[in-house]
């Protein structure tokens, strides 16, 4: 099981914040990416998104990062702080 | 190099911060670094030529404390810095409120600077913070998630 | 751009300074600046390997305030920034004390760092200040004049 | 009348902060160090160190400046502030 956690824009679009998703295998960000999509056409939509930014664990990834059960990964817009 | 243990070199707080209180506790029992600079970042009245009220700062509470390590370790390898502070602000803000405050000590100005300057401009594109602007658009108040500036990006990348 | 009339840009001074009061100056009903980089100076507990016990600065009463606000001018119109303050002190000073303090505030960071770090590097070159260091020295106690570092002329080059 | 001001190692070792000098005809900067440096064995040495710099009326200025009447002459070493 990993948990998955979104921020910002992103959690208003998506209106959750947080989800466990069961995986079996070890999965890529991108194939995260790909099954949150299949969860509706909205959802499919906003994560079309290509500006959108990846973390595990709380470091920023690439798309074709390894996930496997246990990790955090968090999906948000670009950061606007400072 | 002032010993670093002695100061908890980044603080994520909803309360305000006083700068002449975190410039002493960067100068204390640190003869040796004759330069510090300062940067502090405030909420301005506008952006884009709309009217800001106020602005409302999330963050990504575990991973923005990693961020800023990594950022102040880059500028350790990279400069010869003394102390280093990062606060920055989150929650309600309104106009003319401190958001972020980066202090560096060092022998050299220049790496002062350098290093300062460094790690405004990491935490600009890599410290998972988000602003959501309250603002006045033809009369009307709506909020709205800032966007992010690609000269942020150009200017991160300047320095790789 | 807050107005400029408010602020004395340049205070040649004997007394010690406070950090806070001037950042204070710079923000005070200036709020569309966001940022604000100061630059502090102070005096080092040692300079080549030899241990500083305290300075004199002597300084050229009126080429000193032409030429900051010389440097100030071609900061202004290098960079997009709003109000500048610059102290630098006279006289006996001892370790830990601070020298010198440079304060710029911007719409834009980036502006205020660049011209923060212009205006000090020109005034490392430019303005008529002269450091006479006492140092311990094998156990003797002397004064010397500091060398001017050839390294300052380079910083100060790479602006042209 | 010109007056010629000295500064920090340098009034040192000329052991003189200020004098004044009667000029009849427009000279240049170096036409004044040169004629400092006629005054003794001392002061001619002490002029021929390249690294001074001089200014007139508070502006720094080269060698070929040309001072006239009234002027305020400065010379000394490589600044050392901030």
């Amino acid at each position: 099981m990993i948990k998955i956690v979104f921020f910002a824009a992103l959690r208003e679009q998506l209106d959750c914040a947080e989800l466990t998703m069961d995986i079996a295998e070890i999965l890529t960000v991108n194939d995260i990416k790909q099954r949150l999509g299949d969860k509706s056409e909205q959802w499919q939509q906003t994560f079309s998104n290509t500006s959108l930014l990846s973390a595990v664990n709380h470091d920023m990834v690439a798309g074709d990062h390894k996930v496997k059960s246990g990790d955090e990964v968090a999906f948000f817009p670009p950061v606007t702080g400072g | 190099m002032a010993k670093r243990s002695e100061l908890a070199e980044i603080s994520i707080q909803e309360k305000d911060f006083c700068l002449a209180d975190e410039v002493a506790l960067l100068e204390a029992d640190n003869p040796c670094d004759g330069a510090i600079v300062t940067f502090t970042g405030r909420v301005r009245n506008n952006n884009d030529g709309n009217s800001v009220n106020s602005l409302t700062l999330e963050h990504y509470s575990g991973m923005t404390e990693k961020s800023l390590a990594n950022i102040i370790s880059q500028a350790r390898e990279r400069w010869d810095i003394g102390r280093v502070k990062i606060i920055h602000r989150i929650g309600e803000l309104t106009i003319g409120e401190q958001i972020v405050f980066v202090g560096v000590t060092s022998k050299h100005r220049h790496d002062a600077f350098a290093a300062n300057e460094f790690i405004m401009d990491y935490l600009k594109v890599k410290a998972p913070f988000w602003k959501k602007e309250r603002i006045t658009d033809a009369g009307q108040t709506v909020e709205r998630w800032l966007e992010a500036k690609t000269t942020d990006t150009d200017k991160a990348d300047l320095w790789s």
